[in-house]
């Protein structure tokens, strides 16, 4: 569960980050009005929210007791 | 997990108000205190309270000292929690009671430049909001609003938090009026066997992620000026690496001061010992050989190049406005350089002989990045502007000095609630 | 798990704080940032745009301007595009001067001064009523001694001089020009010689070969027109293939249109013309018909000078009759060869000439000069070559001869030898037949001979007393009015032979103390007058120091004109309309004069202020103004215009500025084919009566210092400023930025930021030798080679390689102290300059020549 | 789609500058601030000496730098070509103007109500300039330009922002020229839309040689030159402005 939990934040954390980087602010267009903004408002929000929740991973997968039990 | 005696101290003076300490806060304070009045001044007329202009016809830089020591911040940042977490991926047990000042460093480190950034916009409030609902990532600026300064922030606040446990639980042994802090901060770390190695295996992989997170956004730094086309001295490709390599230097150098005072004051001669200071000036003496070696090989390269522009720039940098800078880094270095060259050679490792090469390179490294950020702006314009100028205002080293105040100032009062040196394996009772 | 719900707590302010922007807006773009909404009257009060034509009110040619008005606030200046002049366009100052309009320290009120003169003054506010009331009661105790003691000084006429001339000549006072510090002597050289009121220029739309002598092409204007239309005629000759040599020791005023520059050395353009002349004449290049036909130039002159005369008609000799004959006659007048009529020998004057200019060559030149001799010759070869003497052309139908050569030279009077150099360049183009021809040399817009054609072959050289003007004196037999003298004879009365001195001053718009050379005599002589009274928008030095009385002047919020709108091409007349209500208690000048003529008791009946207003605007019946009732000036104006043959009246100017009446017939424009040819003035290229007051001067027994430039042909002489001390080693000059007008644009901070301050142009090479650096504060000290007397003024060195090593120039701006943003802008150049014998011409104009050394402060 | 640029034909400029003073009073920039600038140059020795002129308006390049590097997209690049600043956006870092090679970028240092050359609270001409600073404050800078509705023009001009010329988008919205090109007195300026063939610029620039500021550094500019050349290495400023904004 706490493996689980951990990687899914991990993958989760790193899908926003290239999900935002990539799709949402759209690097590659270089002219245009559409450059000058993100597609979602927010999206470096949602960037960093990622970065937060990969290494929020971190504190879960210390602090979340075994659900075994000791 | 035992509980301590009342009355027993809690490790490193925690909680000991001492003049030395109270003169250092109170200077520190003062500090803080002008530069937060020197700060309102600006905010209340503008920027043009600074010795700032723009480019081109107003003959200025449009960016100085605080950009200077966003960077040169953003580098300790960078030096402190590399090297943390370097210990922890290579195993430098030597090295691990500076493992805390190093993710300390950073975190300070990494505060004073974001609030260095927010004291050079022209409206930081607006940057505030903005740049969390707009940033770009074309803009290099992006990763060093977010990816240094709020992912970094947050990943060394998690490290240092982790890595704090084992500690927090050790002092909230002994009562104090901090106990529900270290309770809190230990969250039931027991230090079980299990949770060693699940901490150890949690910070491999933070160090893991960490490592190459700080490369990638430090040299994002770097490009902020690096992929300047149209600023000659700028355009580089050398400028990322240089700017890493420049980081880790003015890091371990600080660290290196750090850890000193922290050895007098906290009373730790025994955990941080000389052999932690020879592994510091080993590393430094590395880094300041390869900074060097890029450093030349920036050089030549602007002196070779046919562009007028940047043979002017090098002229300025070399022999005008800029050489009592220029070749005062420059001595900085290579005295620090043949200090630890010297000190390595004879195997004698000193630690005031350290300390003052720390410092001399933390001079050097802030002269260079100053000659980094201002020259190209006053003397690289490709229009035939007039010479540009700038002189920092007062106000603007009173910021800076605010902000050195405040670092000091987080420092000294982490110091008085936590250990800031790691305590030893072997005051925790095994398997408790 | 109260840290993981922390953690996510603060997570949650972060995204909160996001969401919160939306709250906190006005905090972060109210009015803490001052961004939005910083004027939200503005944004929803209905606003009315409307457009007003007016005219420019800094320069002379009074560009066309449309001032855009919102809610009637006046919110840009931009050109009119049917004015002949402008098209649309503006120089600097056109925008610029919008600041001007609002400017908070124009005058507001009318000021009565409270201290005593000779200080910076101390005013009091006062209403019109009575300073009206103050000015009209000295001016009418002056005028009831004396109405020529009564003195009125203009700086720069804005539009057509009428309701000033009409305000002295009903007064019977004396006016004073400001055109000795402008081109008056150049002028006077061309009024005597050719009968037009100019000076050179070409004839832009044919030239083919421009010799731009001393014009600073970037920065200044030409003698008709402002700095807009002379360079955009200029741009479409070089386009067509133009070429143009730029005689002038500064380079930068002809920018990147010289095709050849020759650096001279200033004051010495009488050199380099007679130089050109020497060899036009030995090359050949010479219109023998145009010389012989329409000048002077076949004329036989006796031994002493004189003309050979039959019953009062002046003789040529008729090669085909061999024998004297009027030139009307004759059919074949010789140039050259020596005759004898009457039994005494004479020779035509193109043979004395030829005899005269053979000493002056090339290389005596370029010695003089400090050019090339090659250079020069070439030149001139070029010059004649380029003439093409003998062909024709077809314009608009009617064939005229065809001389695409010309010289473009406005200021070059304003040097000791001016009245003679500009009568030498203009000679030159002479020689090939050029004036009046296609693509030839021009002065005026139209081929209309001035009176002054013949008053200044009739000058009566009187003995004293003379009037305080020296007018028809032994001093200066030709002279317009030069407020300078005028100042030194006040402090010298007697040594003038002078009795009545000026009592009262009415300033309209000029300011002595600055504009003018030579501070100290004019603050000593401005002491002198009894009283002052100016008419101004701003408080001018002068006022400061001398006035008793400042009434202020609107600036565009005024109707001014008629302006002529004549491109030299295409014939127009414009008219300034207000562009909004007068600012403050300011009023246009036309009703200061109707009050201060009503209060003088002057306004009405004949000869009154408005019979004079009926004649200088050339207002008949049923036009004219009745001379019973006081007109507004729009009235005046509705009159005038539907004199014009305006049917619309004042009205088709308030709608459309303009009033384009059609291209200029080739007629009126070329001198070959007006009818007479060139108006039927002779052309004097043997000017006897210069010859004639010479000696007459003589005989009254002035000194030489006075008649030796009264020579038939200009002849070349040392300068006095040559005799300085040798240390004195540079010629300072002084010119005009495009950003700045006079001393009366200092204070207008956009122009102002453009050209913020004094400077000392200076050769790096020149500069070194004397330890100076880029941006040095230097001293710039002269020498009045004369008295002996030494001035000196401090600005900073600029280098440029773009002036002669031997010469140093400053613009001729700045030096204004009585506003205070005019201040630490410099000095003006004016300040070291010298008035008097020696520093003007033969004919009173001033030199701005003199000798200086530079050193570090 | 129009596609605007402008043609500066160096052998027509004089230097008189009159554009940078039609462009301040257009758009009410505050003392300092060039959105338009002429440089005046000069070059060789005396008697080699070379006297020349360059107009630099803000570039408006295709591959513009200062859009790259904003952190917040407040600059940005319009479908039309325009490069325009969104004043509500922008948080002034002031990275568009170390990026831009061409020094068009101005930064507000100063509240701009009190940096317009003069105090015009003076009570006298309230009623004249209807307490609007400066007096010949133009409203039509406070509206939102282009599809996306942003305030662009200026109005106002804020404290702590960056901005430069715009091409006068409030007046080619109306259709009208930039006020620079208006005013110039030798038309030494000619804007337009490239994809019309028949347009002043199209027109102008056909058959001609031209070249672009410091092409070298790829920026694309939208501002083409006739005649002349790039400034070269060892051209001198001379009468520079009055630029530095004192404290």
């Amino acid at each position: 569960m706490r493996n689980v939990l951990t990687v899914l934040m991990v993958v989760v954390g790193f899908a926003l980050q290239a999900i935002s980087y990539f799709a949402l602010a759209a690097p590659w267009v270089t002219t245009g009005v559409a450059s000058g903004e993100p597609r979602v408002v927010g999206a470096p929000v949602l960037f960093i929210a990622g970065v937060v929740l990969v290494f929020l991973a971190a504190v879960v997968y210390e602090l979340l007791p075994e659900k075994r039990g000791r | 997990m035992s509980a301590n005696a009342p009355g027993t101290p809690l490790p490193q003076g925690i909680g000991r108000i001492t003049p030395g300490w109270l003169t250092i806060v109170g200077l520190a304070a003062v500090a803080v205190a002008l530069g937060i009045y020197a700060y309102s001044l600006e905010a209340s007329e503008g920027l043009v309270a600074t010795g700032l202009r723009d480019l081109g016809t107003m003959g200025g830089a449009t960016w100085g000292l605080y950009v200077t020591f966003v960077v040169y911040f953003g580098g300790v940042a960078f030096g402190g929690v590399t090297l943390a977490a370097l210990i922890r991926l290579l195993r430098l047990d030597e090295l691990r009671p500076i493992g805390r000042l190093g993710q300390l460093l950073t975190v300070v480190a990494l505060l004073l430049a974001a609030i260095a950034i927010l004291v050079d916009l022209g409206q930081p409030l607006r940057g505030l909001v903005n740049l969390f609902l707009y940033a770009r990532p074309q803009s290099p600026f992006f990763g060093t609003f977010t990816i240094v300064l709020s992912g970094y922030l947050f990943a060394s606040l998690v490290y240092l938090y982790l890595d704090g446990r084992r500690d927090a639980a050790i002092c909230a042994r002994t009562p104090s009026r901090l106990r529900w802090l270290y309770r809190l901060w230990a969250a039931g770390y027991g230090d079980s066997p299990g949770e060693r190695a699940r901490h150890r295996r949690a910070s491999f992989w933070l160090a893991v992620a960490i490592v190459p997170l700080l490369v990638v956004a430090t040299s994002t730094l770097g490009f902020v000026f690096g992929l300047q086309a149209g600023r000659p001295g700028w355009y580089s490709a050398v400028q990322a690496p240089a700017f890493v390599t420049l980081a880790g230097v003015s890091g371990v150098g600080l660290l290196i001061v750090l850890a000193a005072v922290v050895r007098r004051v906290a009373g730790s001669e025994d955990r941080l010992g000389l052999n932690v200071f020879r592994r510091l000036g080993g590393l430094l003496l590395g880094l300041v050989l390869v900074y060097l070696f890029l450093l030349a090989t920036e050089l030549f390269t602007a002196t070779y190049t046919g562009e007028v522009v940047e043979r002017r720039l090098t002229e300025a940098l070399l022999w005008g406005e800029f050489a009592g800078i220029f070749w005062a880094a420059l001595a900085f270095f290579l005295l620090s350089l043949a200090l630890l060259l010297w000190q390595a050679l004879t195997r004698r490792w000193s630690i005031p002989l350290l300390v003052v090469a720390g410092l001399l390179v933390n001079l050097a490294a802030i002269g260079k990045r100053y000659l980094i950020v201002v020259p190209s702006q006053t003397h690289g314009q490709l229009l035939p502007y007039p010479e540009g100028s700038y002189t920092p205002a007062l106000g603007e080293f009173a910021v800076i000095a605010g902000l050195f105040g405040l670092g000091v100032l987080l420092i000294a009062l982490f110091m008085k609630v936590f250990p800031i040196v790691e305590l030893p394996e072997e005051e925790v009772p095994a398997g408790a | 798990m109260g840290i993981t719900r922390r953690r996510f707590l603060q997570g949650s302010a972060l995204a909160g704080a996001a969401a919160g922007a939306a709250a906190g807006q006005r905090l972060l773009f109210g009015e803490l940032e001052t961004v939005v909404a910083a004027h939200p009257a503005l944004a929803v009060a209905p606003s009315v745009e409307d457009f007003v034509p007016t005219t420019c009110w800094i320069g002379k040619q009074d560009c066309g301007i449309i001032a855009r008005r919102i809610n009637g606030r006046v919110i840009s200046l931009a050109g009119q595009p049917e004015h002949p002049l402008n098209l649309g366009a503006l120089c600097p100052k056109g925008p610029a001067q919008i600041t001007a309009l609002y400017d908070p320290n124009r005058v507001k009120t009318p000021l009565i001064r409270t201290n005593a003169k000779g200080q910076s003054g101390t005013w009091r506010r006062a209403s019109w009523k009575e300073a009206i009331d103050l000015v009209a009661a000295r001016v009418k105790e002056t005028r009831d001694k004396d109405p020529k003691l009564v003195l009125w000084q203009k700086g720069r006429s804005k539009a057509k001089s009428f309701y000033d001339d009409a305000f002295v000549n009903s007064l019977g006072a004396t006016k004073l020009g400001h055109g000795t510090y402008c081109s008056d002597a150049g002028y006077r050289a061309l009024e005597y010689t050719i009968g037009l009121t100019g000076v050179l220029h070409p004839d832009f739309r044919e030239t083919r070969y421009l010799l731009s002598w001393g014009w600073n092409i970037t920065n200044g204007g030409g003698n008709k027109f402002c700095w807009i239309t002379w360079p955009r005629q200029m741009l479409e000759a070089r386009e067509r293939g133009m070429k143009i040599v730029q005689i002038d020791p500064r380079l930068r005023g002809a920018g990147p249109f010289a095709d050849r520059w020759l650096p001279i050395r200033p004051g010495t353009d009488l050199a380099l013309a007679l130089a050109f002349s020497n060899v036009l004449v030995a090359e050949g290049y010479v219109d023998g018909e145009y010389l012989a036909r329409y000048t002077n130039a076949a004329t036989l002159v006796r031994n002493d000078g004189t003309l050979v005369r039959v019953d009062g008609v002046p003789q040529v000799w008729d090669a085909a009759a061999d024998g004297p004959a009027p030139l009307e006659t004759a059919s074949q007048p010789a140039l050259d060869g020596a005759y004898t009529v009457d039994g005494m020998p004479a020779r035509p004057a193109f043979e004395l000439y030829r005899e005269q200019i053979a000493s002056y060559t090339p290389e005596w030149a370029a010695d003089v000069c400090g050019l090339a001799a090659d250079e020069i010759r070439g030149v001139a070869i070029e010059f004649g070559r380029n003439a093409r003497i003998g062909s024709t052309t077809v314009v608009d139908g009617v064939r005229v001869p065809y001389r695409p050569v010309g010289i473009a030279a406005y200021h070059m009077s304003q040097q000791e030898l001016g009245f003679q150099a500009v009568r030498a360049m203009l000679m030159m183009t002479m020689l090939v037949g050029a004036p009046g021809a296609v693509g030839g040399q021009m002065a005026d817009t139209s081929w209309k001979i001035d009176k002054n054609y013949t008053a200044l072959d009739e000058v009566e050289v009187k003995d004293p007393p003379y009037g305080y003007t020296l007018k028809s004196s032994r001093y200066f037999p030709i002279n317009s009015g030069f407020p300078g003298m005028v100042a030194k004879v006040m402090l010298d009365p007697r040594r003038y032979g002078v009795e009545k001195l000026p009592e009262v001053m009415i300033t309209h718009y000029v300011n002595p103390l600055v504009s003018f050379l030579s501070r100290r005599e004019f603050i000593e002589s401005y002491a002198k007058f009894k009283f002052v009274a100016d008419i101004s928008p701003w408080l001018s030095e002068t006022a400061d120091y001398f006035a008793d009385v400042v009434l202020p002047a609107a600036t565009l919020e005024k109707y001014e004109g008629p302006s002529s709108a004549n491109d030299q091409y295409t014939d127009a007349v414009a008219l300034r309309v207000p562009a909004m209500a007068p600012l403050f208690e300011s009023r246009g000048e036309i009703d200061i004069y109707l009050d201060l003529t009503e209060a003088v008791g002057v306004l009405y009946g004949e000869g009154g202020y408005l019979d004079e207003l009926n004649k200088s605007l050339k207002l008949e019946p049923p036009h004219a103004l009745p001379l019973d009732k006081k007109p507004t000036p729009r009235e005046i104006f509705d009159h005038w215009a539907l004199a014009q043959g305006i049917e619309q009246g004042v009205s088709h100017f308030e709608t459309k500025g303009v009033y384009v009446k059609g291209p200029l017939k080739p007629a009126k424009r070329y001198g070959y084919v007006t009818d007479p040819p060139f108006g039927g003035a002779l052309h004097r290229f043997y000017g006897e009566s210069l010859l004639r007051y010479r000696n007459e001067m003589q005989a009254k027994g002035a000194e030489e210092v006075y008649w030796r430039d009264y020579t038939p042909f200009p002849t070349w002489r040392s300068l006095t400023m040559d005799a300085s001390p040798a240390e004195y080693d540079l010629d300072l000059i002084s010119y005009k930025l495009i950003e700045h007008k006079q001393s009366r644009t200092g204070f207008m901070p956009l122009l102002a930021e453009l050209a913020p301050r004094q400077r000392l142009d200076i050769n790096p090479r020149t500069a070194r030798e004397r330890g100076i650096a880029d941006g040095d504060e230097v001293w710039v000290e002269s020498q009045n080679a004369v008295t002996g007397e030494t001035r000196r003024v401090r600005t900073r060195a600029s280098y440029t390689e773009a002036i002669r090593p031997d010469t140093v120039g400053m613009p001729n701006h700045f030096g204004l102290w009585a506003d205070p943003r005019a201040r630490e802008r410099g000095p003006s150049p004016n300040e070291i300059y010298y008035v008097g014998e020696g520093y003007m011409t033969n004919t009173a104009d001033q030199s701005f020549l003199v000798k200086v050394r530079v050193s570090r402060a | 789609m129009p596609k605007y640029a402008m043609a500066v034909d160096l052998e027509r400029c004089q230097g008189c500058r009159a554009c940078v003073e039609a462009c301040k009073v257009e758009n009410n920039t505050s003392q300092g601030v060039f959105w338009m600038h002429v440089f005046r140059l000069e070059e060789g020795e005396y008697p080699e000496t070379r006297i020349s002129f360059l107009p630099r308006p803000c570039q408006h390049c295709d591959n513009a730098p200062c859009v790259k590097v904003c952190p917040v997209g407040a600059r940005y690049k319009r479908i039309d070509g325009l490069v325009l600043t969104d004043y509500e956006r922008c948080i002034g870092c002031r990275y568009c103007e170390v990026a831009c090679p061409y020094g068009v970028n101005f930064f507000n240092w100063k509240q701009p109500a009190e940096n317009y050359y003069m105090d015009w609270s003076d009570p006298d001409i309230q009623p004249a300039s209807g307490g609007e600073v400066p007096p010949y404050r133009n409203p039509e800078l406070d509206g939102r330009y282009g599809s996306e509705q942003k305030q662009v023009a200026g109005g106002g001009h804020f404290r702590g922002i960056v901005e430069k010329c715009t091409f006068c988008v409030q007046r080619i919205e109306k259709g009208l020229q930039p006020a620079c090109v208006t005013v110039c007195p030798v038309q030494a300026l000619v804007f337009g839309d490239l994809e019309d063939q028949e347009s002043p610029v199209s027109t102008y620039l056909r058959g001609k040689q031209s070249f672009r500021l410091l092409e070298e550094t790829g920026t694309e500019p939208r501002v083409h030159y006739i005649g002349g050349r790039t400034p070269g290495t060892d051209v001198r400023e001379i009468e520079p402005v009055e630029g530095r904004v004192g404290a």
